[in-house]
């Protein structure tokens, strides 16, 4: 379409470039911003003094999409947002369009729903898992992450066709049904994760060399989370409990036991924990499910083209990130007039800045990791 | 001051160890590796390949009936249809259905809006070629038997 | 008294409840830009975290809506609060020093529909690239064939 | 005027050597991999050759056919006088070790003393390396390399010299024959073994002491900007490398060639890829620690007990 021949040339008012500083582009290809990522690091020595996030590299205007798109339409763009957690988002736009026209979705669906989803959100944790411990420098618990998720990925293949980017919620239901032998599967997973679990913490939690590399590094203050609209693991992380399935309940999550892990550190140790901890939270909770998943039809009756009434509204879900909200303002016809998609990683990258200054680069890749980012969510 | 120096080395000494552990005891237990070449992982029952036309059992031909409800559903409109009435037959039939597989995501819509279930996910994976040229308008009648006499065109 | 009233009841601002069930929101403010300030401040020292910030280009009535969105970690309260203002040269107060995490926000929404947030620090643009001079998000964007200075 | 025999045998050890270097490079890169693959569920290189044994040799032909690229804003000499000044000290190094009773290239009585000075020459080849590709995060990660010598040099001389107590001389040969009357000499000295050990990560580059080229923070560190062959120089320095410290290891603490049944040199091969295993065994199981913290773990923690250790030993030696 339109390529800008001008190179971004960034320079920073002259009081803050000294002459001995070394500016240093971390990104936007490194292996360490995991997606097209670019911070501009100025340097003395290893130690960073200012961080500047450059976004836009994986920019696609999203929202402008969903104005050229009918409601149905949008859906698979959906998962192109956050790839790791398609089905989160698959829930939201899903909930937020049956919000506004008033649909029912019958129980097996809903569980159905959140059965996939919390599958979704393991393997998005064991994908950070492994990419938070290749930025310091472990490559093996990577591969063994990767051994169980590519277990989860055939399992909702199964089902939903698509190993990542899921498009298998439909408006009042889901695309397919569940059989006897997708269950089983499912608790065969359970088994073999739990049987694995053991094995993260024996190889990483324990290890000296980690617990140096990770104790108080990045600290977030409990003051700082509100002034930048933190939320998920990166806010639990530092001591508040806020998790969208308890405080705005959806779906069945009400009926389901579970509780939210938090940790007062708020440094990437912290971080880690609370997501170690949240695998074992969505086992327990595929557990109920796999126990009590009811009978019935998957598909509630809805009408072809979807033309929600007049008005606006909002849906929030909890993301792996974070608190995803998608606020859309609707005309009456089957073509969305605004859709803003508030994304977790968004808000949880602008705190980056702040934390990295005066630290070492080493420790600001793990702050990196720590955060759990997805370059396309942020950039849209 | 002595002791804490002395455990806090005895303690990182011991969690290495473990962590060796654990690799050692991996090293000599299988992965599930799959050989490709050699072996061919199991291809599930709702594998996603390229969109394909259905064929009608007995006459052979498609049943999609050239409504063109697939292209209004797809968000990447990558299916464009034209359709005709071959003699002697009540419903219309394509004349031409090409896909654009580069633009293709996959997503179903498709599959799920045609009102003669006309369309279904093929199940072949290894599609290469040396430029996305033959993919970007793939002609699916190809697969198909044409009604009209001689060739579409 | 949900937490949005009583942290609003000493402003004395008008806040209109709304339908949670049906729009996932708890109440909406409708106020005058020179008001915001006031109220992030005594939002923020509620404990309020700051959402998202947006704008909506209303071709219809012809005016640009900004949007801000708070929410609270304690008790789930979304408050929704909307200015209204003409949709060329747009001017909002930006609150960008009372929540740190704003100033992208505006940042991203500046670019997009040509708004101004007076007092920001930072009128860069953020997901745009840098010599762009459209605004993807107004509703009169037309698709530019090659509109970027220097190229023909 | 050199006789005939010493020139016959000097020609003998350069090709000895030169095919220890080779055939070791070799094996040790597909030994690593299989082992890497294997610690993390997978099966490494399979395809070339019987069991992928011949991957490495066509990972060189492929990397011999690569071009060299040069920076435009490269210091070209010191660019290409870098992976030189990597690997030439390694292939001298190799010379005073016995590999058996016999099998030496040249019996130097100061054979440990050499093999140490030259491993200094590593960190500057690397540092050249890091300047002269004017790659930003080389800079940084050859930095990283010169502040880690003063971590592992001190601790590792002052491990060795309980050794060089126990047995009286510098000569690798004497040392092992001083083993074989007494016990190896690990027995004699379980920590300085264990310093030593830690000493040799440090000293290549591996495992978690590899910041010069941490791969996750800088890019590719110091061999950034390097491809094709002298991409591949580097790598092979790395290896020799490993072999000669795990080489010397074996003298000093395993008794080189000394074993009950099998001939020497296989005795001494036993011994070293025993030390190579262990190298990547700590490689594929954790994570890099960060400079700071291994210069202060050196410091506070490698220095006192290394010096502590020889006092002991020497004020053992003194009693007895």
């Amino acid at each position: 379409m339109f390529e800008s021949q001008i190179a971004p040339t960034y320079h920073l008012e002259p009081s803050e470039e000294q002459e001995s500083d070394f500016i240093l582009n971390l990104g936007p290809q490194h292996p360490g911003t995991h997606g097209v990522l670019r911070v501009i690091l100025h340097m003395d020595g290893e130690y960073i003094l200012t961080a500047d996030p450059v976004l836009g590299y994986g920019h696609r205007m999203q929202e402008k999409i969903a104005e050229n798109m009918t409601w149905a339409q949008v859906l698979p763009y959906m998962a192109r947002m956050d790839y790791l957690s398609a089905l989160s988002y698959n829930q939201a736009w899903v909930c937020l369009v049956e919000k506004m026209c008033g649909y029912e979705v019958p129980p097996r669906a809903e569980y159905i729903r959140v059965l996939t989803t919390e599958l979704n959100r393991i393997s998005s944790h064991l994908l950070w898992f492994g990419a938070f411990l290749l930025d310091l420098g472990a490559f093996t618990p990577f591969l063994h992450a990767f051994e169980d998720r590519e277990k989860l990925l055939d399992l909702l293949e199964t089902i939903t066709g698509s190993r990542l980017t899921y498009c298998f919620f439909r408006f009042g239901g889901v695309g397919a049904d569940v059989d006897a032998t997708f269950l089983r599967e499912t608790q065969e997973f359970l088994d073999q994760m739990r049987a694995h679990l053991p094995g993260y913490h024996e190889l990483v939690t324990g290890n000296v060399i980690f617990e140096h590399r990770t104790k108080n590094v990045g600290v977030i203050l409990p003051f700082d989370t509100s002034g930048y609209g933190l939320s998920g693991p990166v806010l639990r992380g530092s001591g508040e409990a806020y998790d969208v399935r308890v405080k705005e309940p959806y779906s069945i999550y009400p009926e389901l036991k579970f509780n939210v892990p938090v940790e007062q550190t708020g440094d990437c140790m912290g971080r880690y924990l609370v997501r170690l901890a949240e695998i074992d939270e969505s086992l327990n909770m595929i557990d109920q499910i796999l126990a009590n998943i009811p009978d019935g039809d998957i598909q509630a009756k809805v009408p072809k083209i979807i033309k929600p009434p007049e008005g606006e509204a909002s849906m929030a879900v909890e993301t792996p990130r974070g608190e995803l909200m998608i606020y859309a303002v609707s005309d009456g016809t089957k073509i969305p007039y605004r859709v803003k998609y508030r994304v977790p990683s968004f808000a949880n990258l602008s705190i980056f800045s702040k934390m990295a200054r005066g630290q070492l680069l080493a420790d600001a890749l793990a702050i990196l990791g720590s955060l759990d980012l997805v370059i396309p969510e942020i950039d849209r | 001051m002595i002791k804490s120096y002395v455990r806090d080395i005895i303690t990182g000494l011991g969690s290495l160890l473990t962590g060796m552990k654990v690799t050692i005891k991996v090293m000599f237990t299988k992965g599930n590796t799959v050989e490709w070449p050699r072996q061919t992982a199991q291809l599930p029952e709702k594998f996603r390949g390229h969109i394909m036309l259905v064929p009608n059992e007995s006459t052979g031909f498609a049943k999609c009936i050239a409504c063109g409800s697939c292209v209004r559903a797809c968000p990447s409109n990558c299916i464009t249809v034209k359709g005709a009435k071959p003699e002697g037959a009540k419903k219309k039939s394509p004349t031409l259905f090409a896909l654009d597989f580069t633009k293709c995501s996959l997503c179903g819509l498709c599959v799920e809006s045609c009102p003669v279930d006309a369309i279904t996910f093929s199940r072949d994976y290894a599609l290469v070629d040396y430029s996305s040229k033959p993919f970007s308008a793939m002609n699916l009648l190809d697969d198909v038997a044409s009604p009209f006499s001689g060739g579409s065109e | 008294m949900s937490l949005i009233e009583t942290t609003l009841q000493k402003l004395d601002v008008p806040a209109e409840q709304l339908d949670y069930a049906k729009t996932g929101i708890h109440a909406r403010l409708s106020i005058t830009s020179d008001q915001l300030q006031k109220i992030c401040r005594t939002l923020k020292a509620a404990g309020f975290f700051l959402e998202t910030i947006t704008a909506v280009d209303d071709l219809a009535e012809g005016t640009m809506r900004g949007v801000w969105f708070f929410d609270h970690y304690s008790e789930s309260s979304r408050l929704q609060i909307v200015i209204e203002s003409s949709r060329d040269n747009t001017v909002f107060p930006t609150i960008g020093m009372i929540y740190p995490g704003a100033v992208w926000h505006e940042r991203e929404t500046a670019e997009f529909f040509d708004i101004t947030f007076e007092g920001s620090k930072d009128s860069r643009g953020l997901l745009l690239p840098l010599d762009v001079t459209f605004h993807p998000l107004r509703k009169d964007f037309k698709r530019p064939k090659h509109q970027i200075a220097g190229i023909h | 005027m050199i006789s005939e025999i010493t020139l016959i045998r000097t020609l003998l050890s350069i090709l000895g050597i030169t095919v220890v270097v080779g055939v070791n490079a070799i094996f040790v890169v597909w030994f690593e991999r299989k082992v890497a693959g294997h610690m993390q569920y997978r099966l490494g290189p399979t395809e070339v050759g019987p069991a992928g044994l011949l991957q490495t040799v066509a990972d060189g032909l492929k990397l011999v056919s690569k071009q060299i690229i040069f920076p435009q804003s490269a210091d070209k000499p010191i660019f290409i006088l870098a992976p030189i000044i990597c690997l030439v000290p390694v292939f001298i190094a190799l010379v005073p070790v016995p590999f058996s009773a016999t099998w030496q290239a040249h019996e130097l009585d100061v054979g440990l003393l050499l093999v140490i000075a030259l491993g200094l020459l590593n960190t500057l080849g690397i540092l050249l390396a890091g300047w002269g590709c004017d790659n930003k995060y080389a800079l940084l990660g050859a930095s990283r390399a010169v502040a880690q010598i003063l971590a592992y040099k001190i601790p590792l001389l002052l491990c060795i010299l309980p050794i060089i107590l126990l047995s009286g001389s510098f000569s690798l040969r004497e040392i092992v024959l001083v083993q074989e009357q007494s016990t190896w000499f690990a027995l004699y000295q379980p920590v300085g073994f264990l310093i030593y050990l830690i000493a040799i990560t440090l000293e290549t580059n591996r495992s978690p002491f590899d910041f010069a080229e941490a791969e996750s923070e800088l890019v590719a560190g110091f061999h950034t900007e390097y491809s094709g062959m002298m991409f591949s120089l580097f790598f092979l320095a790395e290896y020799t490398y490993m072999l000669v410290a795990s080489a010397i290891a074996a003298i000093l603490f395993l008794g080189g060639w000394l074993g009950p049944f099998l001939p020497g040199p296989v005795w001494m091969l036993l011994k070293i890829y025993f030390f190579l295993f262990l190298m990547m065994w700590f490689r594929w199981t954790f994570p890099r620690v960060r400079v700071d913290q291994m210069l202060s773990f050196g410091w506070k923690i490698l220095l006192p007990i290394s010096l502590l250790n020889f006092l002991i030993t020497a004020g053992v030696m003194a009693a007895l």
